[in-house]
C-alpha cells in the first residue's frame, strides 16, 4: 500500500478538520457531558502545540537541524502578542501577524550564528538562546511583569465575535485555531514538497552535494530557521489568545525539549509526524498524572522504549512498515540506456558561439599546508569533447575538480569559464554558472527519491519565488509540473525511470552512479565533472556508461573526466592530461599516453631495486630484467 | 579590592565544579564523539548518593567513595546500553534524546525517593570560613578549583606514561587505527565514560556540603559544563578547566559588577558570540572536511 | 483535493458551522459533584509542597468525612500536578471544574499559577481557595473585580508592613535591604515592601534578587554590606536560605533576617545553627506548646502519613491554613445547602469559624481586600532557634510585639 | 608443510548495498611472500580490512593459523598475531614516535612481554630514521617517514603475519625504493606477509606469489615472477588490449 504524500495531506485536512470540527457539538448532539471545557482545552493546546512541532518539524525532519530553544521563539510569538494588546490595545489580527512576523525576524538573527556550524554547536547556540531569552523575560520584570507575567489581556475579538472557546461563544476561538492548524498542515506539505523542501532536505544529507546543485546551504538553513520561527510565534500568539496570561515558565528548556521530543517521536520529517508527535507526547503528560511523583519517570521510560523500538519515530515506522508490508516483488528494471528522448534537448544543449575552450586552467596550483597538492597545472577543454584526467592515487586529481567547481580555492593560477576567471568563486555560484559535477564516493540525498534527487538539480532554475510556490500559484504549479517532467525525462535518460519513486540510497550502487549523472545533468551543465564514474561499475554497466558520455559529448556537452577506469578513458576521451604529484606529466590522445614511458612509470611504477635486495637476502634469483614496468617502458 | 576577591574566590569555587564536569564531557567527546546529557545527573548522583548513605549511617569515609563508585558503574553501564547501540547509528539526534531520556529518569527517581529538597552533608572543610584578603571562603570551595587542575593534571599524565593512558588517545585519535593496535576500543571507551562519571560525580559530592544535595542539582551545571566544554573546544583538556574556571569567575564578576539578574543572559550571549568568532570553540582545531 | 480546501472556504465553512450552531447551545446548569480539586506541584524542585498540603487537607477531610460528610455526601480530593506551570494548572482547573466538576478548588504554592487561573475561574464559575501562594494581585485583582478567588494565606500587601515593621525594630538605623527570588512571588513583594518603607517614611537602602537553585549570594551580600544593612526583608525559600546563610558567614555579615513566609522547616535540617536567630512570618507552628485541637491534627497527620513529627512540616504555615480553609469550605456548603458553586460563593461570605490559625469571624467580606480570610492581626512571628521554627515567644529573640 | 597461516574462502564483503569483494579466496603459507595486485577500487583493501577485522565480512571463511576468524574484531586478531599496516598509514600525529611504537606492543605490554625493549632496539636498527625521530610527534614525520614507522608499529607487536595495505600510496620512489627491500629482509628472516599494492611492479618484484584482482574477484593469481613477465598484467592497468 503506498499512500502519497498529496492524499495524506487531504485525507487529513478532511477527515481531521471534519472529526476536529465536529468534536464540541459532540456532547449537544449525543446529549453526554463529553467533551467538558477541559478536554476541548486540552485539543486546544494540542493544536497550538502540534503548530510549533509542524515548524520544528520543518527545521528538524527537513533541514536537519536541532533546535533546543524553540520554546523561546514561541514565547516570543505569545509575547509579542500580549505586550501588543496589553500596552498598544492592539486587535487579535493585528497582534498575530506582528507575532509571526515578529518571531520570524528573530528566527533570522538566530539563525546567522546558528547555520554556520552543526552538530552539537548549534544545540549549544540553541540552548543558550533559550535560557538567554526566559532570563530576559524573567529579569525584566517592568516589561514583562517578570515571573508575575502578563495577565489580563484583553479576549481577542474578530468580527464582532469574542474569541473565546467556550460554548456560549460557539466555541469560535476552537475554530480559529482549527483554522490555522490546518493552515499550517497545509503550508508544511506545500513547502517540504516544493523545491524549497526539496533544497532543505538535500542540504541536511550532503552538504557538498547540495553546493554542487546550485543551492546555497546557508540561505537555505536560513530560510528554514525563519519559517520554522514564524510557524512558533504563530503558535505562540495563538497561545497568549487562549490563556490571556503569559510568563516564561511555559517556555523554558524543559519545554523545548519537549518539543523536539514530539518532533522525533512522532516522526521527524513525516507530514503527519508532528501532530501524532505532539498528541502523543502531550495526552502522555496529562494520562502519568497518575503516576503523582513518579510521573516523570515513566515519561522518561515511555521516551526510552519509543525511541528504541521506533528509532524513526512513531509515524516513520509506521510507514516503513507498511512500505515493507505493501511492497509487492515487483520486480523494478532498469530500462535501456542511455535513452535520447526530445524533452532532453531542453536540458542538454550545446554551447552559443562555440569558443575555442568551455573550460580553460591556467598555471593552477593548491596548497595543503607545505604540500602543493597541484602544481602549475594547465589544461583546456573544447566544446562537446571529452577530456580525461588521470594519474595514479594522490596526484591530484580530485583537487583539480573540487576547484573547478568550487570547493577549493586555488593558491595559484586561473580558472576560465567560457574566457571568463571564476576561480575563487563558491561552489554554489559555480554550479549555477553552469559546472555540474559528479563525486568519487556518490553523493546522493539517500533519504530522498530518486526522481528528487533530479529535481533538486533543477533548483537554481525555478522563476517562482517563496510566496508563490506557498500558495501554488498556477505558474509555479505549472513550473514545478515541468521540472518534473523534465526530471522523468533525465532518468529515463538513464534507465531508471522505474525507481523515481525509490529511496535513492536503496539502490544498487551502479544505478547510484547513473542517478548522479542525471542529477548532474539538471543543472543544464556548460561542463560536468565525473570524478571516476566507473568505479565499482560492472562491466555491462561501464560498457553503458561509456555510451552514455559519448553521446553526452554528441549532443554537444563538453565532460572533463577523471578515472583511474583505463578502458574506458581510452575509449571515450578525445584528450588526456596525466597528472603526477600533482604535476601535469603528460598530454595527448588516448594512445600517446598508453605507451608514454613516463605514464607507464608513474601507474606501474619502475623496477624496483627491492627485488635485487630480496633475492639477495633470500639468496636466490629473481628476474629483475623480466619486470613487466621494464618491458613497457622498452616498447 | 575585597569584593573583588570575593568574587574571584567565589568565581574559583564555582568555575572549579564546572571544570570537573566539563572535563567529563570533554572525555567522553574524545573517545565517542558523543555528548551524554545524562552527565549532570552523574554529578547529582556524587552529592545525592554520599548524603543519603551518609544519612542511612555509612561513615563518611566510606559513603563518599561508594557513592563515586556507584556513579562510575551508572555512568560505564550508560555507555554500554544507551550511547554504544546509539553511536553506531550516526544518528546523533535519537541518542541525544537517549541520555536526555535518561537523565528525566535518574533525576526523577531521584526526587521520588530522596525527596525534592536539599539535604546537608556536614564537612569539616565548610563548617567555617577561611580569609583571604578580606574575602571570606570555605576551605571546602577551594578544594574544588585544586581537584579540577589537579584532575586534569593527573589526565595528563595519566594518557601520556600509561599504557591505558595511551590507548584512551590512541581511540580518541582514530578508533580503526588504535584496534589495529590491539586496543579494545569499546573497552576504553567504557571505561572514560567510567572515569567521566567519577569525575563528575567527585564534583557533585565535594561541592555538596556548600551548596546542600538537591536532586534537581544535576540540570543547570550539567547544562552550562557541556556548553563551557564545547566553546573552549571540547577536546582540550586544560583548555576546558581553564575556560570553565574563567567562565565561573566571569559570572561572579557579572553579577558584582552588573546584576545576579543579568548573569546568565551575559554568561550564554558571551558564549554564542565566542562560537561566532570560532566556530570550532576557543581551543579546538579546525576538522579539515574532505569532498 | 486540496484545492478545495483553500484556506477561505475552510475558514467561512468553520465560521458559519459555528454561528449557526452558537444560537442554539443551551446554557450547562448543573450541580456539582462533592469533591474538592487541587493543583499543585507534585514533581520537581518544588515537589514538596503540594505534598504537605495534602497532609492537611486529607486529615480535614477525614475529620469531616468521619462526622458524616458533608450534606451528608462523602467528600473526595482530586489532586493534579501542575508542574509548577501556569498553563498546566489552568489545564488542571478545567479538569476539576468540568471533567470532575468539582464544587471548588485549593490551590497550591506559587503565585503565577493562581493569577493565571482568574480568567478561566470566570469562565466556569468555580471557586477557588488559595491556601499557601500570598501574592498581592491573586486576590486583588487590577480589574477590581474578582469573583471567585478567595484565600486562606497571607498576603504580600499586608505582610510586607508587618515584615518591615519587625526589621526596622531591629535596625537601629533604620538601613533596611530587600532580598527576594526572582519568581512572581518574590518580584510581586516588591512595591509592597517598597510602599511599607515608604509608610515608615524611609527607603530601602539596598534591594538584591536571587534565581531559583543559586547558592552562591556573596555578591549580592556584599553590595549590602557596603549599602550599610543592618536588617534584611527575605522573599524566598529554604534552600536559597540556607544558600544566603552560609554566603553571610564566608563573608562575615550577619544582619538581622526577617522573611516573608517561604522559609519553612527544612532551614533548620540543612543549616543547623545558622539559621538562628532568622525571624520568619507565618500563620503557624506545629513546634512548641500547642492548643488541644491543633495538637490533634498534628496526631493525625503524623499517624497518618508516617511523619517523624513537627519536623517533617516543611510549610508549618501552609498546612495549618490548609486545614482551616477545608473546615470553612465545609461550613460555607452546609450554610448553601447544596453543591452549587454558585450558592457556596455566597455562602463563604457567611461563615464563621474558630480555625487553628485565627477565629474567622466572618470569614470572608464582599470587599475585594478581605477575600483573603487571614488579617493581619493574625500574623505571628515565628523564629529559628537550636534548628526549630517556633513562635518568637518560645525563643529567645524576643517575642513579637517588640 | 603445515597449515597456511592464512586461509581465505568465498570471501565476501560489502558497503551497504554495495559488494565490494565477491567469492575471493586466497592463501599465505607459513614463512610466504604474498601479493595482491589491482586497479584501484578493486576491493584488494576491503579484502584485508576483513582479514585484519576492520570490517565483518558477509560471507566467506577466514582461518588464520588454524582458527576461523570471520567477524572477530581487529584487536583480537592483533592478539592472535595478525597485525596490519593500514592504508594511509593511520599514525597517531600527536603521539611521539615512541608512543606510536609502544602502542604497537600494546598487547604484549599488556601481558608484561619483557621482549619488547630488545624487539624495539631491533625495530629501529631496521629503520634508523626512526631512532633520529624518537621523541617527535608522529604527526610531524614526513609521508616516508610515517610509512616507516606504520611498519615499525605493526612489527612490534610481533606477529605472525604481517599485512600490508598499498606500502607505496603517496609515496616518491626513492622512499619506495627504501622501504619495499626492508618488506623483503623481513619475509627473508621468516615473516609472513600479505602485501596489497597498487604498484605492481614493486609488488612483484619482491613478493614469491601473486594474486591479481579485479571487480572485487581475483582475476588470476600464480608465481610473481611468472606474472611478471605476463602481458595481461600490465594490459589490465593500462587497458591495453592484445587485439588492439
Amino acid at each position: 500500500m503506498n499512500v502519497s504524500p498529496r492524499m495524506t495531506v487531504a485525507l487529513t485536512l478532511i477527515l481531521g478538520v471534519g472529526a476536529l470540527a465536529f468534536l464540541p457539538w459532540w456532547g449537544t448532539v449525543f446529549d453526554s457531558r463529553f467533551p467538558t471545557s477541559f478536554e476541548l482545552r486540552i485539543v486546544l493546546r494540542v493544536m497550538i502545540i502540534a503548530i510549533v512541532v509542524i515548524g520544528l518539524n520543518i527545521l528538524v525532519g527537513a533541514a536537519g537541524l536541532v533546535s533546543l530553544g524553540h520554546a523561546a521563539l514561541y514565547g516570543f510569538g505569545a509575547h509579542v502578542a500580549a505586550l501588543l494588546a496589553v500596552n498598544a490595545g492592539l486587535g487579535f489580527v493585528p497582534g498575530l501577524i506582528a507575532a509571526v512576523l515578529g518571531t520570524a525576524v528573530l528566527g533570522a538573527i538566530l539563525a546567522y550564528p546558528s547555520v554556520r556550524v552543526r552538530g552539537v554547536f548549534l544545540a549549544v547556540i540553541t540552548i543558550a538562546f533559550g535560557l538567554v531569552f526566559v532570563n530576559i523575560l524573567r529579569e525584566w520584570v517592568s516589561f514583562t511583569g517578570g515571573a508575575s507575567g502578563i495577565p489580563g489581556i484583553p479576549r481577542g475579538e474578530l468580527f464582532g465575535m469574542r474569541l473565546s472557546p467556550a460554548q456560549r461563544d460557539g466555541f469560535i476561538y476552537y475554530y480559529v485555531v482549527l483554522f490555522f492548524l490546518a493552515l499550517a498542515f497545509a503550508l508544511q506539505y506545500t513547502l517540504l514538497f516544493s523545491r524549497y523542501g526539496r533544497a532543505m532536505r538535500a542540504t541536511s544529507q550532503s552538504e557538498n552535494a547540495s553546493r554542487a546543485l546550485g543551492v546555497s546551504v546557508i540561505r537555505t538553513r536560513t530560510l528554514a530557521f525563519v519559517i520554522s520561527a514564524g510557524f512558533a510565534g504563530l503558535a505562540g500568539g495563538l497561545f497568549t489568545y487562549l490563556s490571556l496570561f503569559v510568563n516564561y515558565e511555559s517556555f523554558q528548556f524543559n519545554q523545548s525539549i519537549q518539543f523536539l521530543l514530539m518532533t522525533i517521536l512522532g516522526g521527524a520529517g513525516t507530514l503527519l509526524g508532528p501532530l501524532v508527535g505532539a498528541v502523543t507526547v502531550f495526552w502522555a503528560t496529562v494520562l502519568l498524572q497518575a503516576f503523582e511523583e513518579w510521573q516523570t519517570f515513566a515519561f522518561g521510560l515511555m521516551l526510552l522504549i519509543v525511541l528504541f523500538a521506533m528509532p524513526r519515530g512513531i509515524v516513520g515506522s509506521l510507514q516503513d512498515l507498511l512500505a515493507r508490508r505493501g511492497a509487492r516483488p515487483r520486480m523494478r528494471e532498469t530500462s535501456d540506456w542511455p535513452h535520447w528522448t526530445p524533452e532532453l534537448e531542453a536540458v542538454i544543449r550545446p554551447i552559443e558561439g562555440r569558443p575555442d575552450a568551455v573550460l580553460k586552467l591556467e598555471g593552477l596550483t593548491l596548497r595543503f599546508g607545505g604540500l602543493t597538492a597541484v602544481d602549475n597545472v594547465d589544461l583546456a577543454a573544447r566544446p562537446g569533447t571529452v577530456h580525461a584526467l588521470i594519474g595514479p592515487n594522490g596526484a591530484g586529481k580530485s583537487s583539480v575538480i573540487n576547484m573547478i567547481s568550487g570547493f577549493y580555492k586555488p593558491a595559484e593560477g586561473r580558472i576560465l569559464l567560457m574566457d571568463q576567471d571564476v576561480a575563487g568563486t563558491d561552489s554554489a555560484a559555480m554550479a549555477a554558472a553552469g559546472v555540474a559535477r559528479t563525486f568519487q564516493n556518490t553523493e546522493l540525498f539517500g533519504a530522498m527519491t530518486v526522481l528528487d534527487n533530479v529535481m533538486v538539480g533543477f533548483h537554481s532554475r525555478y522563476q517562482s519565488g517563496l510566496l508563490r510556490t506557498l500558495v501554488r500559484v498556477p505558474a509555479a504549479r505549472w513550473e514545478e509540473a515541468k521540472m518534473r517532467r523534465q526530471a522523468l525525462a533525465l532518468l529515463d535518460f538513464v534507465g531508471l525511470t522505474d525507481f523515481a519513486d525509490e529511496r535513492a540510497g536503496a539502490l544498487p550502487f551502479g544505478h547510484q552512479r547513473r542517478l548522479e549523472i542525471a542529477r548532474a545533468l539538471a543543472l543544464q551543465p556548460r561542463i560536468l565533472l565525473l570524478d571516476e564514474p566507473a568505479a565499482g561499475l560492472t562491466h555491462g554497466e561501464i560498457e553503458d556508461l561509456i555510451r552514455l558520455i559519448s553521446l553526452l559529448a554528441e549532443k554537444g556537452l563538453t565532460i572533463l573526466l577523471v578515472e583511474h577506469h583505463v578502458d574506458m578513458i581510452m575509449a571515450v576521451s578525445d584528450h588526456v592530461t596525466v597528472l603526477d604529484y600533482g604535476k601535469v606529466i603528460a598530454a595527448g590522445t588516448p594512445r600517446q599516453i598508453q605507451d608514454d614511458p613516463r605514464v607507464i612509470e608513474a601507474y606501474f611504477g619502475h623496477a624496483a631495486p627491492g627485488a635485487e635486495a630480496r633475492a639477495e637476502a633470500a639468496g636466490g634469483t629473481v628476474d629483475v630484467s623480466a619486470s613487466a614496468a621494464n618491458r613497457g617502458a622498452a616498447e | 579590592m575585597g569584593n573583588n576577591m570575593q568574587f574571584l574566590l567565589s568565581g574559583l569555587s564555582i568555575g572549579g565544579v564546572y571544570a570537573l564536569v566539563a572535563l567529563g564531557f570533554s572525555m567522553m567527546w574524545s573517545v565517542a564523539r558523543a555528548a551524554n546529557f545524562t552527565h549532570g545527573d552523574i554529578f547529582m548522583l556524587g552529592g545525592v548518593l554520599t548524603v543519603a548513605m551518609f544519612a542511612a549511617g555509612l561513615p563518611l569515609w566510606a559513603a563518599a567513595p561508594l557513592a563515586l563508585v556507584i556513579a562510575m558503574v551508572a555512568a560505564a553501564a550508560i555507555e554500554r546500553f544507551l550511547v554504544r547501540p546509539f553511536n553506531k547509528e550516526a544518528n546523533a539526534i535519537g541518542w541525544m534524546l537517549t541520555t536526555i531520556a535518561i537523565g528525566v529518569m535518574i533525576e526523577s527517581f531521584a526526587t521520588a525517593t530522596y525527596g525534592p529538597l536539599p539535604r546537608p552533608l556536614p564537612s569539616p572543610l565548610a563548617a567555617e570560613p577561611i580569609f583571604v584578603a578580606g574575602a571570606g571562603v570555605f576551605p571546602q570551595e577551594l578544594l574544588l578549583p585544586a581537584v579540577a587542575v589537579l584532575a586534569m593534571l593527573a589526565l595528563y599524565v595519566f594518557q601520556r606514561y600509561t599504557r591505558t593512558g595511551q590507548a584512551i588517545r590512541a581511540v580518541a585519535t582514530n578508533r580503526v587505527a588504535a584496534g589495529l593496535m590491539g586496543i579494545d576500543a569499546d573497552r576504553i571507551t567504557m571505561f572514560v565514560f567510567a572515569a567521566a562519571g567519577g569525575l563528575g560525580a567527585l564534583a557533585g559530592l565535594l561541592i555538596a556540603p556548600v551548596i546542600q544535595a538537591t536532586t534537581t542539582m544535576g540540570l543547570l551545571i550539567g547544562l552550562k559544563s557541556f556548553m563551557i566544554a564545547i566553546i573552549s573546544g571540547i577536546t582540550n583538556p586544560a583548555g576546558v578547566v581553564a575556560v570553565a574556571i574563567a567562565f565561573g569567575v566571569a559570572e561572579r564578576f557579572i553579577e558584582g559588577y552588573l546584576s545576579t539578574s543579568a548573569r546568565d543572559a551575559f554568561g550564554f550571549t558571551l558564549m554564542i558570540l565566542v562560537l561566532l568568532a570560532f566556530p570550532q570553540g576557543i581551543f579546538g582545531r579546525k576538522e579539515v572536511s574532505k569532498v | 483535493m486540496i484545492q478545495t480546501l483553500r484556506p477561505r472556504g475552510l475558514g467561512a465553512l468553520m465560521l458559519g458551522a459555528a454561528l449557526a450552531t452558537a444560537a442554539t447551545a443551551p446554557a450547562q446548569a448543573q450541580s456539582a459533584e462533592p469533591c474538592i480539586g487541587a493543583s499543585w506541584e507534585l514533581t520537581g524542585a518544588l515537589a514538596h509542597t503540594g505534598l504537605q498540603i495534602r497532609y492537611a487537607v486529607e486529615v480535614a477531610l477525614d475529620e469531616i468525612n468521619e462526622a458524616g460528610g458533608i450534606l451528608g455526601q462523602q467528600v473526595t480530593l482530586r489532586a493534579y500536578d501542575d508542574q509548577g506551570e501556569p498553563a498546566r494548572a489552568v489545564d488542571n482547573a478545567f479538569r476539576i471544574g468540568e471533567q470532575d466538576n468539582c464544587v471548588i478548588m485549593i490551590g497550591g504554592f506559587r503565585t503565577p499559577n493562581a493569577i493565571a487561573l482568574r480568567e478561566p475561574l470566570d469562565e466556569m464559575g468555580l471557586p477557588w481557595m488559595g491556601v499557601i501562594s500570598a501574592g498581592t494581585r491573586v486576590i486583588e485583582h487590577e480589574t477590581g473585580e474578582n469573583n471567585w478567588m478567595f484565600r486562606v494565606s497571607m498576603k504580600d500587601r499586608w505582610v510586607a508592613p508587618f515584615l518591615v515593621e519587625h526589621a526596622m525594630a531591629r535596625a537601629p538605623e533604620g538601613r533596611i535591604g530587600l532580598l527576594y527570588e526572582a519568581t512572581g512571588w518574590g518580584q510581586g513583594a516588591v512595591p509592597d515592601v517598597e510602599a511599607a518603607m515608604a509608610e515608615q517614611g524611609m527607603e530601602l537602602v539596598a534591594s538584591e534578587t536571587f534565581n531559583i537553585g543559586d547558592t552562591d549570594m556573596t555578591a549580592q551580600l556584599s553590595r549590602m554590606r557596603d549599602a550599610g544593612v543592618e536588617a534584611i526583608v527575605f522573599y524566598g525559600v529554604d534552600r536559597e536560605a540556607d544558600g544566603v546563610l552560609r554566603s553571610m558567614q564566608r563573608i562575615g555579615f550577619r544582619p538581622e533576617i526577617v522573611s516573608a513566609w517561604g522559609i519553612g522547616g527544612q532551614l533548620g535540617n540543612t543549616a543547623g545553627a545558622l539559621a538562628d536567630g532568622v525571624l520568619v512570618a507565618g500563620t503557624f507552628s506545629w513546634w512548641g506548646e500547642l492548643e488541644p485541637r491543633a495538637q490533634a491534627v498534628l496526631d493525625a497527620m503524623v499517624e497518618r502519613f508516617g511523619l517523624a513529627g513537627p519536623q517533617d512540616l516543611l510549610l508549618p504555615s501552609g498546612t495549618a491554613n490548609a486545614y482551616d480553609a477545608i473546615h470553612i469550605i465545609a461550613a460555607a456548603l452546609e450554610i448553601a445547602g447544596e453543591f452549587d458553586r454558585e450558592k457556596l460563593r455566597e455562602a463563604l461570605f457567611e461563615v464563621s469559624h474558630e480555625g487553628i490559625v485565627a477565629n474567622f469571624d466572618p470569614a470572608f467580606e464582599r470587599t475585594m481586600e478581605r477575600h483573603d480570610a487571614i488579617t493581619p492581626d493574625a500574623y505571628r512571628l515565628l523564629a529559628f532557634h537550636e534548628g526549630i521554627l517556633l513562635p518568637i515567644e518560645q525563643t529567645p529573640f524576643g517575642d513579637a510585639s517588640n | 608443510m603445515s597449515a597456511p597461516i592464512l586461509q581465505v574462502s568465498g570471501l565476501r564483503v560489502a558497503y551497504g548495498p554495495i559488494t565490494a569483494v565477491d567469492g575471493v579466496d586466497l592463501e599465505v603459507g607459513r614463512g610466504e611472500f604474498v601479493g595482491i595486485i589491482g586497479s584501484n577500487g578493486a576491493g584488494k583493501s576491503s579484502t584485508m580490512r576483513a582479514v585484519a577485522g576492520v570490517l565483518a565480512p558477509v560471507g566467506g571463511s577466514i582461518h588464520f593459523d588454524g582458527t576461523e576468524v570471520a567477524g572477530r574484531k581487529s584487536h583480537e586478531m592483533v592478539a592472535m598475531g595478525l597485525a596490519m599496516v593500514p592504508e594511509g598509514r593511520m599514525i597517531f600525529g600527536d603521539q611521539t614516535v615512541r608512543e606510536n611504537l609502544m602502542l604497537g606492543a600494546y598487547t604484549r605490554l599488556a601481558r608484561r612481554d619483557p621482549d619488547v625493549v630488545d624487539d624495539l632496539e631491533e625495530v629501529l636498527e631496521l629503520f634508523p630514521r626512526l631512532r633520529e625521530r624518537l621523541d617527535q610527534l608522529g604527526g610531524s614525520l614526513s609521508g616516508g617517514e610515517q610509512q616507516m614507522l606504520a611498519v615499525a608499529r605493526g612489527l612490534l607487536s610481533r606477529p605472525k603475519l604481517l599485512v600490508v595495505d598499498e606500502l607505496s600510496l603517496g609515496l616518491a620512489p626513492k622512499i619506495l625504493d627504501l622501504l619495499f627491500p626492508i618488506l623483503a629482509k623481513l619475509n627473508a628472516g621468516g615473516l609472513s606477509i600479505l602485501l596489497v599494492e597498487q604498484m605492481a611492479s614493486y609488488a612483484l618484484a619482491v613478493t614469491q606469489r601473486t594474486y591479481v584482482m579485479e571487480n572485487g574477484r581475483i582475476r588470476f593469481s600464480g608465481p610473481s615472477a611468472d606474472l611478471a613477465r605476463d602481458d595481461r598484467v600490465l594490459d589490465a592497468y593500462l587497458g591495453r588490449r592484445h587485439d588492439a
